[in-house]
């Protein structure tokens, strides 16, 4: 098992013959997802790399090659019509790898995406991948080892860095999830750690915070009332000085709030293992899997 | 982007939000000018306020009354071209280049009128307390009972029975309730309109007369938003941002200054903040914020590191790339392309990890580069700390 | 029984110190209504007639009179936000008198008054009058008898004169609700054909319809569906000729859609019996009730 | 409200939809001038189009085609002061007051979009079909599959995505693909900023160089809005309307002429009209339809029995009054009041039921005017047919 994304999902690429589209969209290809479509607004009826049709819409897309997962390169500009254009076609999940999107179009593709039921991932995130399955998303395939570790994390590279270790350590992922570094994004901590505990091969979860908002300390409130699984926890940006932005959006600190200590102390209670240094987020999972 | 009091004003007025007359000047005639132009409108106190991006600026002495357009004028003189400290700003303070001379108007009641965006609810909020002209953070900590919340509901903007709401928490009554609404309403359609990230009015007063009017005001505008409002970008003012920050942003690079002296040029926000935090935990300081971003060309790396090697400072440089759409022979290659325009004095550590990282360290190792290489994120903060004792 | 007041009811009236809001007021308590508060923004803390508490707010009214219907005397220029303060206070039903409110007006408070889960009567309707219990509403009180036939009604006097009708034959009326005659409006022939349904005391009802738009259609389309009642129903405006505005904004005949002689036809495919004269309406239905 | 076409076509270039370039004139030498203006910048065709409110002016020779600025001239002075008839005016047509003389531009597709108010959605739709250049409803009945619909979400808008979609139902590739979206969102914006209750362009044109251009526009704005939108009011061309209709809304009555003879003042609209039928049915023809409406008071009802009494081809009038908001002896208050200034010399059938009816029907009584009494709707009906015989 995994989440949110396995064999069977049917993924359409909004944005494939882009530049960074068309480059992703091979290499999901080459880990052995099923990208059954790609959507192109006026480029309808090509065929990408001879084997996947491109359609005007993701209306058609889902129509005509029963795609169910969007995965979606768009520039900043149309990159909100372009989710909830995937959300009003009904697919069931959409992940938005786009960065710099503005915050109040976020708000209003976050409320509209709930309004037609679909699930989104991100914006400004790598995507999901549920090693060994299917990767829809930019990150690097090769570290990834298929197994029993859920990641959740706010950032992408980090991201990479905790299942490298995990990998290393022999501890395959059951999947892994950026949720994207916005101040709105579609899915929190809690989501994802909601489906972990339902997930029958997740037997721990690496929670990878960062600085701002209050993800965090949400994901802390649900933990603290009997989590089934044991969770190790990351904080980026203790030396992060307040009000600066530090490349995410979401990662300011703003009057007080949101700190990395305070997020820390709080997991902890939460009874999440945190760890300081994020060089030890496999050795600490290993030994608490005990497969160290 | 911070928009300085003045430019704050402005939109208010645009958006229809009593505010006190005033006049932007950068010099003692200037200032002399613009309160003797209000005197003759009929004002008697002029404030004198230091137009800098900082805020704290009553407590640094940004803000000054003055009884007489003469007065008005010296004070402004004696504001202008002076390193501004306050409880916001760093020791050395900022360089007031402007100043803004308002009208003083009759304070009846000092209310505090803000809207954000509120990340858990995932839409605007608007904050309102009684407790004016204080920080808001203050009140928050202290009196939670006297803020008062609504939230903007995404798409369809605010209710005016909503706004009713606020004003009549905020303690207005007959006109004046009339009008209070009316800012809050038309705060909120700024606030969406502009795509703010945050908009305060702080204090916002009802005079003598009961007139509700937005005596400071503070905007900043997403940053994401300003490709397609160039009306906003030309709001900035490049004279209060950091110098290397502003090369950084005309490459699309997110680079903030810091005190340290381990330069880091990274990719990813939350890679570059947990670099950081383990140069930190290796006993060194960081010298900088550097996310090279997604998809990075060779020539954005090359900028990147020219950019980082201006830092001052620096006694060591970590390059901490993984690879995932950056692929390490391009960061590899960008920084090959910067060498030759670039005396490296220093000790270069570098760890590259995911995609293209082998063929990336192969490049750089048949470069003129001399550096130290790290195979994991600990072991790289180390070496990269050690090299620079 | 009866649908949607009852003698447990608690009014709020919007509006309650102007014209029209003094003097339903009054009507309604002469009447037997249970009227809890009054809202009026700016005389909060007065109190109307030495008897009903006036706020500044419906949110006010819901948490210190616990009213949980409102009805509405409020301007065209600011009832919609009056409709729309009333449904985010939580009040059950929200009937809506003003007449001349913008369409579009109209568009945006019944998506909001769904979102929020408020039932809305109107605009520009008479209200409602469970006979007996409850009258909320601008109707005439002394024509009403209680009884068994339930009325619904896009016009208001002409359900005067079905309702008049019905008492002078001896039928009473469990609950006679007007529906507005606006293009756009929250409730529908339909939503009140169900509910009288579902009403034990409800024998027979009486649909008084309009030309323009389609709502007798989809009245008729549920009806033909085996509805248990006996419909009576009668159709204004035989006589109007195409394209003219007859006062209700929803009464235009639009390219041949939505004409008397149409919505007749389909009502009586689905089992109603149609009348041609306004008043026979009265003694149709006591012949099929057999109470004649 | 309805718009004339030149008016239609400022608010579409208002909104920033491409209108062929044009200009009003109201002589044969206006017309002549402007199309010689038109000349100037190139164009060598002319229409020539009445501006009257009613449609299919095609059919009725309302739109002519000229080769030069004389020609137009000509057309235009051929045009102005007849009574156009079309399939939508009676058969005494209605007055050319005024023509729009329009640059000829070469057509290469001939669509259809409009968007009105769907009632049972309860919320705009947009009407789009490939069949353009012919009534919509025809159009609907004939090839049902020809017409695509897509709705606009209340208080969000059109959606980008949901222009395109259309625009790809209406068969448009590429830059004209481009086009039209921004075509159908713009209309979409337009018709919720007027409050329209009709946008329609027909025929939306494909140019042969791949343009999108509205070459006909009708909208029509919601009269509920006008209270708060001065600029549309301002657009009312009271000529268009019949001078009974404009006198009645003057006093917010609602009154529309008919051709009948029996002159009828109802209380509701829905009530009026079931009066009309009761009319027909008892052998009559109603002369009118005419609503008093809720709370009229004594002056308002005074004002409403004048302008009744001002149809023409009156042979009896019938006061159907079902008291509720209205009361009965307002209504008769106000009847009297209308008396003086009066010749009644045809026959008055008055029913006056509920609220205060009989307080109504005493007064009348004691009056100076003769009356038939009914008492239930059929009889007065009945009465009033009769007694004009």
């Amino acid at each position: 098992m995994s989440i949110l994304v396995d064999a069977d999902s049917r993924v359409v690429v909004q944005g494939i013959t882009g530049t960074e589209g068309s480059f992703h969209t091979r290499q999901c290809i080459e880990y052995g997802t099923n990208v059954v479509a790609g959507v192109t607004p006026g480029k309808g009826g090509q065929t990408f790399d001879d084997s996947v049709p491109v359609f005007n819409t993701v209306e058609e897309a889902r129509a005509k090659a029963e795609a169910d997962v969007s995965l979606i390169f768009v520039p900043p500009a149309f990159a909100a019509d372009a989710i909830k254009e995937a959300a009003a076609a009904g697919v069931r999940l959409a992940l938005c790898v786009t960065e710099g999107i503005p915050t109040l179009d976020m708000v209003d593709v976050v409320a509209y995406c709930l309004e037609c039921g679909t699930r989104l991932i991100g914006p400004n995130c790598p995507g999901v991948i549920s090693p060994g399955k299917c990767k829809v998303g930019i990150m690097p395939g090769f570290v990834h080892l298929e197994g029993i570790v859920g990641v959740i994390s706010r950032s992408g590279t980090l991201t990479y860095e905790a299942v490298d270790q995990l990998t290393r350590v022999g501890l395959g992922q059951s999947t892994s999830v950026g949720i994207g570094g916005d101040p709105v994004n579609g899915t929190s901590f809690r989501d994802c750690l909601e489906m972990f505990a339902e997930d029958e091969e997740t037997k721990g979860v690496v929670l990878i915070g960062e600085i701002g908002g209050s993800a965090e300390e949400e994901a802390a409130d649900y933990l603290a009332d009997d989590y089934p699984l044991p969770v190790v926890a990351f904080i980026a940006g203790r030396t992060a000085p307040p009000g600066k932005r530090m490349g995410h959006a979401g990662a300011i600190i703003a009057g007080g709030k949101g700190t990395a200590d305070e997020k820390m102390r709080v997991l902890s209670e939460a009874g999440v293992t945190v760890v300081e240094s994020p060089s030890a987020i496999g050795v600490t999972m290993a030994e608490i899997l005990g497969t160290d | 982007m911070k928009l300085h009091e003045y430019q704050s004003k402005a939109l208010l007025r645009q958006y229809g939000i009593p505010v006190p007359e005033s006049e932007v000047a950068d010099s003692t005639e200037a200032a002399e000018v613009a309160a003797a132009g209000l005197a003759e409108k009929g004002y008697t106190r002029f404030a004198v306020k230091a137009q800098v991006h900082a805020g704290g600026r009553g407590k640094g002495g940004g803000i000054k009354l003055a009884d007489s357009p003469s007065e008005a004028g010296e004070l402004a003189g004696a504001m202008l071209g002076t390193q501004l400290v306050t409880p916001q700003t760093g020791p050395e303070g900022v360089l007031v280049r402007k100043v803004l001379i308002e009208g003083g108007v009759d304070i009846a009641d000092e209310l505090y009128l803000g809207i954000t965006i509120d990340r858990s609810k995932k839409r605007p909020v608007i904050i309102a307390s009684t407790e004016g002209g204080v920080e808001i953070e203050e009140v928050a900590a202290n009196k939670p009972d006297k803020i008062h919340n609504e939230w903007i509901t995404p798409g369809r903007g605010l209710e005016t029975f909503e706004a009713a709401g606020v004003a009549y928490a905020l303690g207005l009554e007959g006109k004046t309730h009339r009008a209070g609404t009316a800012v809050i309403k038309k705060l909120a359609e700024m606030f969406v309109g502009l795509s703010a990230s945050l908009a305060e009015i702080n204090p916002l007063i009802v005079t003598g007369d009961g007139q509700v009017v937005a005596l400071d005001a503070k905007i900043n505008i997403d940053d994401n938003v300003l490709f397609r409002r160039p009306d906003l970008e030309a709001m900035r003012d490049p004279s209060e941002e950091d110098e290397l920050e502003i090369a950084a942003a005309e490459h699309s690079l997110s680079y903030i200054s810091l005190d340290g002296t381990v330069g880091c040029m990274v990719n990813g926000a939350g890679l570059a903040m947990a670099t950081m935090d383990e140069i930190l935990l290796a006993g060194g300081t960081p010298a900088n914020f550097l996310d090279v971003g997604g998809g990075a060309s060779v020539e954005r790396v090359a900028a990147a590191f020219r950019i980082l090697m201006r830092a001052p400072r620096l006694n060591s440089v970590l390059i901490n790339i993984f690879g995932g759409i950056v692929r390490g022979d391009r960061v590899a290659k960008g920084i090959i392309e910067a060498l030759p325009t670039l005396e490296v004095d220093i000790p270069v550590t570098v760890r590259l990890q995911g995609t293209k990282a082998e063929e990336g360290r192969k490049l750089l190792q048949e470069s003129s580069l001399e550096f130290i290489v790290a195979e994991t994120l600990d072991e790289a903060a180390r070496k990269a700390v050690e090299a620079g004792k």
